[in-house]
């Protein structure tokens, strides 16, 4: 399953698209392996999730075939 | 509402001002962003903006379909740049058309108020001093 | 603040973004009252617009002075034209920079409010039936 | 002493320029001729006087050397 980053988060990464572990099947999660592997995004004021091109809550679940993105604090305007 | 929506390099307040003009109407109310040559004290050489277009036009048409759900608004115009901005270029113009004025400063305040919350728009500053801000 | 003020024949919505354009400013909010093609379910022809030039003119300065004492604005446009306009015409133009955007909406809602509550400029209504409105 | 006269007042009164009697010395006394003069402009919802191009009270004083207008309601905009 692939992750989109942008902004921030994907100058974190160093990636505008990441592969991410089968073990993470919900949003939760995914944020969680976000923090164990690139600490320095617990530092963003906030870190939405995206789903489908909708923002999701921690509980939504994600699989293949679902576009999945990072959604770091938007400064459009 | 009749309603434009747009992301692209290069955006003009005259595309928005001829969309929105309409003999119904007798207010409009345009906003414009544009680049400032200083953030909080620093001057900056340039903007660089990008989005999850996808997305973000997704979002944008949220606003639209809020905007038309609460006010009575004819014509509603937004766009935005993406990729280098200089100081003084236009990032982002919305536009708004009404029979009446007052709801059209609340549509086109509430539109840009909107995006700059929920929109994936991502800006990277460049500042005089050779910094990179985001 | 700087403040371009005029009542003319023509107005255009270029000359007032023209005046206020600057790198230091990073928001704009423009107002355009235009003519529109009924007043209350009745077929306008057009709109004739006369006033009392020299008063006009103060009332207006008056008006600049006010949101230069509230509000922290760098430039302000402020355009009413007169003579016959027809629907889609402009009739008016306020336009107003600053380098944050809340404070814009309000200076540019509350200047042409204030404009027309106070300034000396009438208008005359000549309906589609043959009617004259004043 | 003339008087200028715009918008519906000037089309009650027929002229854009009337002369005012010597009896009148303030803008109540003004208002008040006006009204008998003129009586279609009792139906104005307001009617303002402008001394020397600022908005006047009823108290005060108008005479020879003053620019003195009346204002219908204004429908600018």
């Amino acid at each position: 399953m692939g992750l989109l980053l942008f902004g921030v988060a994907k100058d974190i990464a160093g990636a505008a698209l990441v592969g991410i572990p089968e073990t993470v099947t919900n949003v939760a999660e995914l944020k969680q392996w976000l923090y164990d592997r690139y600490p320095a995004m617990q530092q963003l004021s906030s870190l939405m999730v995206a789903v489908n091109r909708e923002y999701a809550g921690d509980t939504q679940a994600i699989g293949a075939g679902d576009e999945v993105a990072v959604i770091p604090p938007v400064s459009g305007g | 509402m009749e309603t434009l929506i747009a992301i692209r390099d290069t955006i003009t307040v005259q595309e928005a001002l001829d969309f929105i003009q309409s003999p119904e109407c007798g207010g409009e109310v345009i906003f414009t962003g544009t680049v400032r040559n200083d953030t909080r004290g620093r001057g900056v050489t340039k903007l660089f903006y990008e989005c999850y277009e996808a997305m973000a036009l997704s979002e944008m048409q949220k606003i639209a379909d809020q905007v038309q759900a609460r006010w009575d608004i004819k014509k509603l115009a937004m766009l935005h740049a993406i990729g280098d901005k200089y100081p003084g270029d236009i990032a982002v113009v919305i536009a708004v058309a009404s029979a009446h004025r007052g709801i059209a400063f609340d549509a086109c305040e509430f539109t840009i108020d909107t995006l700059k919350e929920t929109v994936p728009i991502w800006k990277k500053e460049f500042f005089t001093d050779g910094g990179i801000g985001q």
